[in-house]
């Protein structure tokens, strides 16, 4: 049974399955028990596991350690980090021993980790609190690295880590939370490595990184009124990445854009880009694009901010530009650009 | 200057004390009263109910000492002496900001005043305080470093490898850490053992360290005094836990007792124990200051207060070229 | 079986303490002998001089509890049981080595003996341990775990944070530290504030904590049983410091003492107070056991020595297919 | 005056010089007053310069933060890490703070800091002693990187990032301390941000990055034997990266290869690739390549190290490969795989 609910709820209805369902699943992370429950993804969780669903000091390197040590006998934890920026403090642990555990030991032992870390946005979440550092990860052979963009794949691809037997890096878009999309009720898995086509067309291949796979829907929706056909495949996952379903969709359009939430240099895109070339360099009618954040840290004022994010509109023109065709009007952007939705209202 | 005998410091101490708790909350509020406009749009994590260790702390400073903070800094932003409308328009995303607008609440910085800096990864300025303590005692300058934190800093490993380095190297580094019982709606009992004290950590390390009653201007002031006066005798660093009590949400201008991570007695209680309530009973009834000083003294607060907020709106936004620059410093000397 | 009463353990224990440690010491004394030959090709911790705390904390525990060590692994990895060929075939880089050669000396495991894994990073298995605590406390199991480090590991903030974190929860972890006064050539005085016993740091946390000699195999022993009696009553983390000394070089099979980081008086002192000559005393005149059978037991250890080594150097090497499997773990379950 | 030194030597000297030169300059890391002074790097530095060269606690990211506090208020600290897998330790504070220190300030603040890290390899460095990550610091604004692949710019690399006002991650390979070349004797810059042409060439531009620019050259002169001209670039900085050398040159040669000591996927040569694909599109006769390491931990054993690196042979073999060459016979690499020269017996 379907329902229409948002990408939040459907990670907390995720979790709950998994930890009803296993009771080697625990999950741990910095208010997960308290009355906002992370952005409303571990709400209830407490009251109906106990034990199993835990807060934690602020230690994040620690913590990552601790469920190393306990997924190493066996659990699976889940751990939660509010922000990217916080679980720096853990990359230690988690590119030196989880990524290499079961390598370096011969494959005597195995980390089931999955370790979700929330990608910030807007309303002045500045420097500190808006990092999308999934290229970093998906350069750690041993990590697995997913990014949902809808709520169906942020269920299916949860349990789908949580069921896997090494650590999967899990990052959540900010601005998704609060998307709403059809989610079937029972447990289901999206196969991580795989990339979704969400709209077919033949003139370009848009690749979406997470949130950035909702600008380029946007993108293709106003493309389709200029006569341009845009497929857009979802990413989904960067380690493994799908790289069959890209390369087969540019064999067919001859164009590639890929939209990262992340920054453009030594970002993921480049890494799409290169295996493109690579191997489908004969049938590349222009060469690739990549658009993402510049390098620059995040402002704080909406001000600067609005300036800093790339959205549809530079999509579109990017194509328009790869496709020899003029500059097309985009529909201004409606009310304020540093909030995902107009519901929101900060402070965070 | 102290008549009654019973309180610890002078009255002009006293009152300057009450000033900067007074300035400090009457800010707080007015952001409080105009957050809802949607033109602060950025986190805000509000010290009231706070203000005195921010207060009785900076007060024992000189000019050449300076501090860090995290993102609960605001009271250290101005006790400090940091410039009110710059924080103010800082807040606002605002050019004139202390930081051009591109850090926001949780990064004012204020070079001038000895405001190095606050950034908001919990602990993560601590080291800073501590190397700008180990460049002092590198070229044998004498102004010490304060580092201000809360509850939750003390769980994190930097807090401790700082600890461990100052006590080492014997720098003048002040620890101050503000025990407001909570982490964002954590209390302290899912993050720290039982019956330990956070100042047993710091005593762990060797280092001298004291507990002590944060609401307390005068207290604070006396404490910070004294730590300050060891600091510059070289005798290495000195932690000072104040138990104290955040009356707003953790982060943005409301009340959230009604989300029920908090006793309402509790709550309550710590209310009853305002830090600037007791401290102006105190001046009128030991220090014997006159009502009408006060008086004065709270209209020229809110009037500045009134000022820095106009100042801040009608400030001009950035413009988008600012987001690129300042990237890199200098390229080279 | 404790006739003088001057012993603190049986005869029999003593003698096993005295098995484990001479085991220990010949295989080391092995690698030491034939590290020259360049076919052990990757760094060696070694650990003579400091093998009473493996054998006596090791000693002290059952079948289910289980262990994570550090860079200097092999006296803990052969004290809780692990597999001595499967040791020496992987520091020889061999296929048959515990971790098919992937791991070399740094990486060993032995998930049958309880040996859940070393790595080399300081102070990176000491969480690790706490999860496996916390597993336990989880499933309602009763094994203990058990971290081995040395004395630079508590200058670490993982160190701390997880000590936090099992004082807090109250988990079943044995914290060991080896404290043999350097970190590679670093006296303790460049890292650690002076006066500042290690063991005040566990104290700092409220954690039940004790300092002993670690060269005594017996001592060692006896604290180590009443740590894990307390800890399977549930009392919480205990935290062990063991005063030791490392004979040879930090890394590799030579003596360093011409480099001139430590004093040659300072070594000779240690070197007279060896774990295992002292104990093979205690053996003869305190336990009354018989030299001939020290001398078999002996014999029997340098022939399993000798054994493990052809084992390991017949073993051989991983295909180079290998390489590029156990990458990832069994893709779901 | 110029001399024969080492790359440790030259290392060396150029802390000596900026220490002389800089009361403000310090300089602290694990084992740097010891006896081996960090590969031979910090020899005698102590003695000359006494409390400005400092031991430390292994509190990786603590010491981090002390550089930056210290920087803040007009030091100019070296902070070295023995390897970069340490350093992963202290991320957080330099990709949150040091990075972003003057832009979040609005350039009220900056953190002249340097921060030297070795990649290790050979004799078993395993999976944890040999990660060479520069991909990703390459990726975080705010930051410099270079990685001097010659005893002349291990110095002149050096003394410009200790005068750079911005923090700059200077990576040093553990198989170059050992390599000799000609260094002046007096203080001098190399500028970052600029790459430098080691080898003219015709037919494919290889750029080095690091360590693999030792390999390139080996390439090339094998190359050369067959009739191919080869042009090596040295790489030297990351970020800035100086795509304008590297472009002009594959405008001329048509091919491109880049040899990484780093990770092929989501390494530093995707974002080359992508640069010059974006802005020499038109120019390229065959796709570009990247060689580096495989998606795979670092394995301890020597029999397995072996096939683990890319050495000069697969440069030759995948540039034969893009001339539509046959395959060429390598000379057998002398001697054993896992050390950086005969000399070298271990144990690290
Ligand atoms: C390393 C890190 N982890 C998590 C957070 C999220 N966070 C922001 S404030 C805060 C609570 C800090 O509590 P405390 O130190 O007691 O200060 P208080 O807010 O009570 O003043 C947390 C966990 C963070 N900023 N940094
Ligand atoms: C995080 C980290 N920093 C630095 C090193 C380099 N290193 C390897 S062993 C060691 C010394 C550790 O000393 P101690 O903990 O006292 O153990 P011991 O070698 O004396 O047994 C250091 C610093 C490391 N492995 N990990
Ligand atoms: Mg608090
Ligand atoms: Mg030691």
């Amino acid at each position: 049974m379907s329902r229409v609910i948002t990408y939040a709820e459907a990670i907390c209805e995720a979790t709950d399955q998994c930890l009803a369902a296993d009771a080697n699943v625990y999950l741990m992370g910095l208010g997960v028990p308290d009355p906002k429950g992370v952005f409303g993804t571990t709400l209830g969780l407490k009251e109906r596991h106990g034990a199993r669903v835990m807060d934690m000091p602020t230690s994040e390197n620690a913590m990552t350690g601790v469920a190393i040590g306990a997924a190493i006998v066996g659990m699976r934890p889940i751990l939660t980090h509010q922000r990217l920026d916080f679980a720096l403090l853990s990359i230690e642990q988690l590119v030196n021993q989880a990524a290499k555990f079961h390598y370096m030991f011969g494959g005597e032992a195995s980390v089931p980790l999955v370790v979700r870390m929330v990608i910030g946005r807007g309303w002045g979440q500045g420097p500190q609190h808006s990092q999308s550092l999934q290229a970093w990860f998906a350069h750690v052979p041993g990590l697995k690295v997913v990014m949902p963009a809808t709520a169906y794949d942020a269920k299916g691809l949860l349990i789908a880590a949580v069921e896997d037997d090494n650590p999967v890096i899990y990052l959540e878009h900010r601005w998704l939370h609060g998307t709403k999309g059809e989610v079937p009720e029972e447990p289901y898995r999206v196969p991580i490595g795989e990339a979704r086509r969400l709209r077919e067309g033949e003139d370009i291949t848009l690749v979406g990184i997470s949130y950035m796979t909702i600008e380029a829907m946007r993108a293709a929706e106003v493309l389709a009124g200029h006569g341009i056909s845009a497929e857009v495949i979802d990413l989904r996952s960067l380690r493994p990445f799908d790289a069959e379903t890209v390369i087969a969709s540019v064999r067919r359009t001859g164009r590639l854009l890929v939209a990262d939430t992340g920054g453009v240099t030594g970002g993921f895109g480049g890494e799409i880009v290169s295996q493109i070339v690579e191997r489908a360099f004969d049938r590349l009618i222009c060469p690739p694009r990549r658009i993402g954040l510049p390098d620059i840290p995040t402002p704080t004022s909406p001000a600067l901010a609005r300036h800093y994010y790339p959205r549809a509109g530079d999509i579109v023109t990017a194509v328009m530009e790869m496709l020899d065709r003029g500059p097309v009007a985009m529909p201004p952007a409606d009310g304020p650009l540093d909030v995902p939705d107009p519901g929101f209202t900060g402070p965070f | 200057m102290n008549p009654s005998g019973v309180t610890a410091v002078s009255a002009e101490t006293a009152l300057a004390l009450y000033r900067t708790m007074r300035r400090i909350r009457r800010v707080e509020e007015a952001i409080v009263e105009r957050y809802g406009e949607q033109r602060m749009r950025c986190p805000v994590h509000l010290c009231i109910g706070q203000e005195a260790v921010a207060a009785g702390v900076c007060q024992a400073l000189e000019g050449d000492d300076q501090i860090v903070s995290g993102h609960r800094s605001h009271g250290h932003y101005l006790a400090k002496g940091g410039d009110l409308k710059a924080m103010m328009a800082e807040i606002y995303g605002k050019a004139s900001g202390c930081s051009g607008g591109k850090g926001g609440s949780m990064h004012l910085i204020d070079r001038a005043a000895g405001f190095l800096g606050a950034t908001p990864i919990v602990g993560g300025t601590i080291a800073m305080a501590v190397g700008v303590a180990l460049a002092a005692k590198l070229r044998g300058e004498t102004g010490i470093a304060v580092a201000f934190f809360g509850d939750a800093a003390v769980e994190t490993g930097i807090f401790h490898e700082s600890l461990n380095f100052a006590a080492t190297h014997r720098l003048a580094v002040l620890l101050v850490c503000e025990n407001n019982l909570y982490s964002v709606y954590s209390p302290l009992s899912v993050r720290q053992p039982e019956g330990r004290p956070i100042v047993a950590l710091a005593r762990g390390h060797g280092i001298t360290a004291d507990a002590l009653d944060g609401n307390d201007a005068e207290a604070v002031h006396v404490a910070a005094l004294d730590a300050v006066e060891s600091l510059r005798a070289g005798d290495g660093p000195v932690f000072l836990e104040f138990a104290t009590y955040r009356w707003r949400e953790h982060c943005g201008p409301n009340l959230d007792n009604d989300i029920g991570y908090r006793a309402p007695e509790e709550f309550e209680a710590w209310l009853s124990r305002c830090p600037i309530a007791t401290h102006r009973a105190r001046l009128l009834n030991d220090h014997r200051v006159e009502e009408g000083v006060l008086g004065d003294l709270e209209e020229d607060i809110d009037k500045e207060v009134r000022d820095a907020f106009t100042f801040a709106e009608e400030s001009a936004f950035p413009p988008a070229e600012e987001m690129s620059t300042e990237i890199y410093a200098s390229e080279s000397r």
